[in-house]
């Protein structure tokens, strides 16, 4: 049996389909969630799009954290469900409280689309384990809000525990404190970045093949 | 703000006031105009007529001025060249079909004035109103693009104008989810207080899942669905409101309502998602988008493209402000508003699919028998009319052409023959520097970088390429590529010739990425058309691209006018913004722009 | 120095996007008794003494509203 | 019925660039005399009577601003 990994759909995600897509070329099977179901549909592990929730409007991913599906994905997240959370997707997770800090306008205030070099901090989470530290990997970012805050002591817990999982490879071109583009809660299972590794699955569409990794790494962590 | 006691303006209140007096002019009308609506109803015009029969007969929804030339673009349109056509002029949007049944749609169209008074809500409702016309055509819109047009950098507009614009345009369409791939950005003195903002969208279909405006079969249903209807985007028949009317800001009446309209991409997104899934399940008959004219025009359009007559009741429509005038409700452009024809039985299943989408949708009116549309509010009669004669029957100008022999001629004497040259390495150096560091020549990536190019993972060439390229069919590569060119410098010199060159330049640039041309769309800005001289160069500029198509075989199949754009009297310059769409079999095979192979490959030189 | 307040509100006949999805997520989330919520900016200025009135309004309607589509008030705290 | 204003501010710690934007664009258009500019949110509902402040505080600090990088304040009109 393939391994099912599901992609939820908010009014206003713009990526589930690129996301499933991913999913599929990783060799999993793409299920999708409905924002307004209490419902993960027994699967092995969760995607959260990017895109722009609700408009974005108030803040980015701040309506979509309440929606009837994050109950149930906060819920599971703490029992180890790998859930992944890509540019709106990480969003959502930082005002779901499943992982610390927030994401903030950029610094220079412009909506940003740009490929770009990430370094692999951690190859030790649910979706990075098919990395190596150190990794470059050329991968789009895409957003408006896309600078990551957290106060000095979350901070520096986060790189004391290693919890940095992606860096920009040249100075954030959003402004994103200490270069972080994505981190991890405590037990490696939940991992958000503001980069687009579901637009770095093919050199056809894609800057690289670089981000099928995250992909891929789940479905080891799940059959292992 | 309360329940106002306006008094309804109905069609036997009209009959009874024969001599009330109308303020047609402010509104727009001639005076022979207003006669000929009086001539047709056999009575004066309600207000809420006089709104309808305003806005619609308006330039830019009637085509007044432009209509006789664009005639010219059916007269050069061959057999061959309809072949692969399935929707041309006159539809909401051109549709071609590219093989293996599917089909294309796409169009351009302006945005200038609203984007200079607010640039980022200008543009951004500009991006929105084209995809909303691609939808109405069945289609998933699947990429935009922006030709843009500027005054000067250190222009005094420009550093306001400019960055809105792009926000507006980024803003609007990354939150639709729908890639950039295509545009220009281009500098010139002429667009100082006139920025042109054109947008681009395509779409993509199932050639039998195409769908038409039209309203027919007695007794189906008339769905709004979308967003509420409120006071923006009114305007000009802001001069119907009464004096007696209270507004907000107390006691001063409404009488300068604003005219510019705030969009909701996310509104429009979710409207994306829910259309598609109306068509899906065959829920549709016919559809038609609100766009400028908002309802006056949705309903006149669809029910003169029907069989029977129409009635709509505006006190069904959802409004988010209160005490609204039955011509203002019809006036109104509020953005991301849809309407469908839907047969009785279907109509349960139809407002499923909207609650699902969080969509409000509302049984509005029906089709009828007979000819007339008739339009009811608070229970009365306010619009009884022929349709026809509000869409599609409106005055119809032969303005004066003629070409301004000294200027045009002094144009062209002062030819590039006389200017100085680089004589010497460091002047030629400092010429290249110059041309480097010139914003016509400059890289755009402050402008694309703000645009998403990636989402929906079909992309396969953007900015920086020739043209931008999208796989359509994931199984097959099956893929569009698209393209827009004007040198409008070129145009000024010679309207005809310029106008070719910009279909030339596109044609290229779509040839050049591996796609087959098949199909032109049009947007074609320009100053007053009561001026003459630029009637000439549009009449010049219409018939050198529509030869010019004939001479490719590939047809123009839809397009937009824009006229009035001028700064005081100085017209821009002619402007016919030119978009190509090419099919491309397999876009594995794409041609990259660049150079992408190894050492030693030798570069060759093409053409003339 | 003194401390001056604008708020920026979207006009009242300008569709309030922002303010429309805070009033229907109060729904989903079962906040009951929030009829409407409007959504505008605030910004907090540090003055000089010597700035008057006029100009405060200038600078408002200027730089931190769009008079086409926003309404806005100025408070000296 | 009651209006209740809600005044979100982003925390002093976390860098402001919209203020900073508007500061900068001051100088820009020759105004003098404005030294700083904050940007925040402000909203405006419309509350049934029996709503108490401690409700309101917590709607506040739940959804219309983020604890994280935010602070707000709560103002019956
Ligand atoms: N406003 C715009 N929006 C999207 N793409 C743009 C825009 N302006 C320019 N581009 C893209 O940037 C690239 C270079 O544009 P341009 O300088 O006009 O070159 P050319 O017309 O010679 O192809 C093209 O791919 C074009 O589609």
């Amino acid at each position: 049996m393939s391994t099912r990994v599901g992609v939820i759909t908010f009014p206003g995600t713009l990526d589930d389909v690129d996301a499933a897509r991913a999913v599929r070329r990783a060799g999993a099977e793409a299920v999708p969630l409905w924002h307004g179901d209490h419902d993960l549909q027994g699967v092995d592990a969760v995607v959260v799009p990017g895109g722009f929730s609700y408009g974005d409007y108030l803040r980015a991913g701040a309506i979509a954290s309440l929606a009837p599906i994050m109950t149930e994905v906060v819920r599971a997240a703490g029992r180890g469900l790998p859930v992944l959370g890509i540019c709106n997707g990480f969003q959502i997770l930082c005002e779901a409280h499943l992982l610390p800090g927030a994401l903030v306008a950029n610094a220079g205030m412009h909506f940003l689309c740009r490929d770009l070099e990430l370094t692999v901090e951690n190859a030790q989470t649910a979706w990075t384990r098919d990395y190596t530290a150190g990794d470059r990997l050329t991968i789009p970012l895409k957003s408006q809000e896309g600078r990551y805050v957290a106060d000095a002591a979350t901070l520096d817990e986060l790189e004391g525990e290693g919890r940095v999982v992606f860096r920009y490879a040249e100075p954030a071109p959003n402004g994103s404190t200490r270069d972080i583009a994505g981190i991890t809660d405590a037990a490696g299972n939940v991992v958000g970045l503001m980069p687009h590794p579901e637009h770095a699955t093919s050199e056809l569409t894609g800057p690289s093949a670089d981000g099928l990794g995250l992909f891929t790494s789940v479905l080891a962590r799940v059959t292992a | 703000m309360t329940q106002s006691q306006v008094p309804v303006d109905s069609v036997k209140h009209a009959e009874a006031t024969p001599e009330q007096p109308q303020p047609f002019r402010e509104l727009g009308l001639k005076d022979d105009e207003y006669a000929r609506i009086r001539e047709i109803l056999g009575r004066r015009p309600t207000d809420a007529e006089l709104a309808m029969y305003s806005v619609m007969w308006s330039e830019h929804c009637s085509y007044k001025s432009s209509k006789v030339h664009l005639r010219y673009f059916g007269e050069t349109t061959t057999e061959q060249m309809r072949s692969t056509m399935l929707a041309g002029i006159g539809e909401n949007a051109g549709v071609v079909s590219v093989g293996d049944g599917w089909a294309v749609t796409f169009k351009v169209e302006s945005h200038n004035h609203p984007s200079y008074v607010e640039p980022y809500q200008g543009a951004a409702t500009g991006v929105g109103g084209i995809v909303r016309d691609i939808m109405a055509m069945g289609a998933r819109p699947i990429a935009v693009g922006d030709p843009l047009r500027f005054g000067p950098l250190d222009a005094d507009d420009t550093g306001r104008v400019l960055p809105g614009i792009v926000a507006g345009v980024g803003g609007y369409g990354n939150c639709l989810g729908l890639p950039n791939v295509a545009g220009e950005v281009v500098f010139d003195p002429s667009y100082a207080g006139n920025p042109l903002v054109n947008a681009l969208c395509v779409g993509a279909l199932k050639t039998e899942d195409l769908h038409l405006a039209f309203a027919s079969g007695t007794g189906n249903k008339i769905i709004l669905f979308g967003a509420t209807t409120g006071l923006d985007g009114i305007g000009g028949v802001s001069v119907l409101a009464s004096e007696t009317f209270d507004s907000d800001s107390g006691g001063t009446g409404r009488k300068k309502l604003p005219s510019v309209q705030v969009g909701d991409p996310f509104t429009e997104k979710v409207l994306i998602e829910c259309c598609l899934e109306l068509f899906a399940a065959g829920l549709v008959v016919g559809i038609q988008d609100l766009g400028g004219a908002g309802l006056s025009c949705a309903t006149s359009e669809l029910a003169s493209a029907g069989d029977g007559g129409m009635h709509v009741d505006l006190d069904a429509v959802p409004l988010r402000a209160t005490g609204m005038t039955a011509a203002e409700i019809l006036s109104s452009e509020s953005q991301e508003r849809m309407c469908a024809v839907v047969t009785p039985e279907n109509v349960e299943a139809f407002l499923a699919v909207c609650r699902r989408w969080d969509t409000i949708a509302t049984v509005i009116g029906e089709v009828t028998d007979g000819d007339r549309l008739v339009i009811t509010s608070r229970g009365e009669t306010v619009v009884d009319v022929p349709p026809r004669t509000v869409a599609h029957e409106g005055p119809v100008y032969t303005r004066p052409v003629a070409r301004d022999d000294a200027k045009q001629d002094a144009l062209n004497a002062d030819s590039p023959e006389t200017l100085p040259r680089p004589e010497t390495p460091s002047e030629l150096r400092a010429e290249i520097l110059r041309m480097a560091a010139a914003p016509n020549l400059a890289s755009r990536s402050w402008v694309t970088d703000q645009y998403d190019r990636y989402v929906r993972g079909n992309t396969v060439a953007a900015h920086g390429a020739d043209s931008g390229v999208v796989q359509v069919d994931e199984s097959t590569g099956r893929g569009i590529a698209v393209a827009t060119d004007c040198n409008a410098r070129f145009v000024a010199l010679d309207p005809y010739v310029g106008a070719q060159l910009a279909l030339a330049e596109a044609y290229r640039n779509v040839a050049t990425s591996g796609a087959v041309p098949l199909a032109v769309t049009d947007c074609l800005n320009f100053g007053s058309p009561e001026d003459p001289h630029v009637m000439w160069q549009f009449e010049q500029a219409v018939r050198g691209l529509a030869d010019g198509c004939a001479v490719l075989g590939t047809p123009v199949t839809g397009g937009n006018v824009s006229f009035y754009n001028q700064t005081g009297t100085t017209a821009i310059l002619p402007t016919p913004v030119v978009g190509v769409l090419g099919v491309i079999d397999d876009v594995t095979t794409a041609v990259r722009s660049g150079f992408a192979g190894a050492d030693g490959d030798a570069v060759v030189l093409l053409g003339t | 120095m003194a401390r001056v307040v604008v708020d920026v509100m979207p006009k009242p006949e300008i569709l309030d996007v922002q303010g429309q999805a805070v009033t229907r997520a109060l729904g989903r989330i079962g906040v009951s008794g929030v009829s409407g919520v409007r959504q505008g900016k605030h910004f907090e200025l540090d003055v000089e003494d010597g700035i008057d009135d006029e100009t405060l309004h200038r600078l408002a309607g200027s730089l931190l509203a769009n008079p086409v589509i926003e309404d806005w008030t100025v408070t000296r705290l």
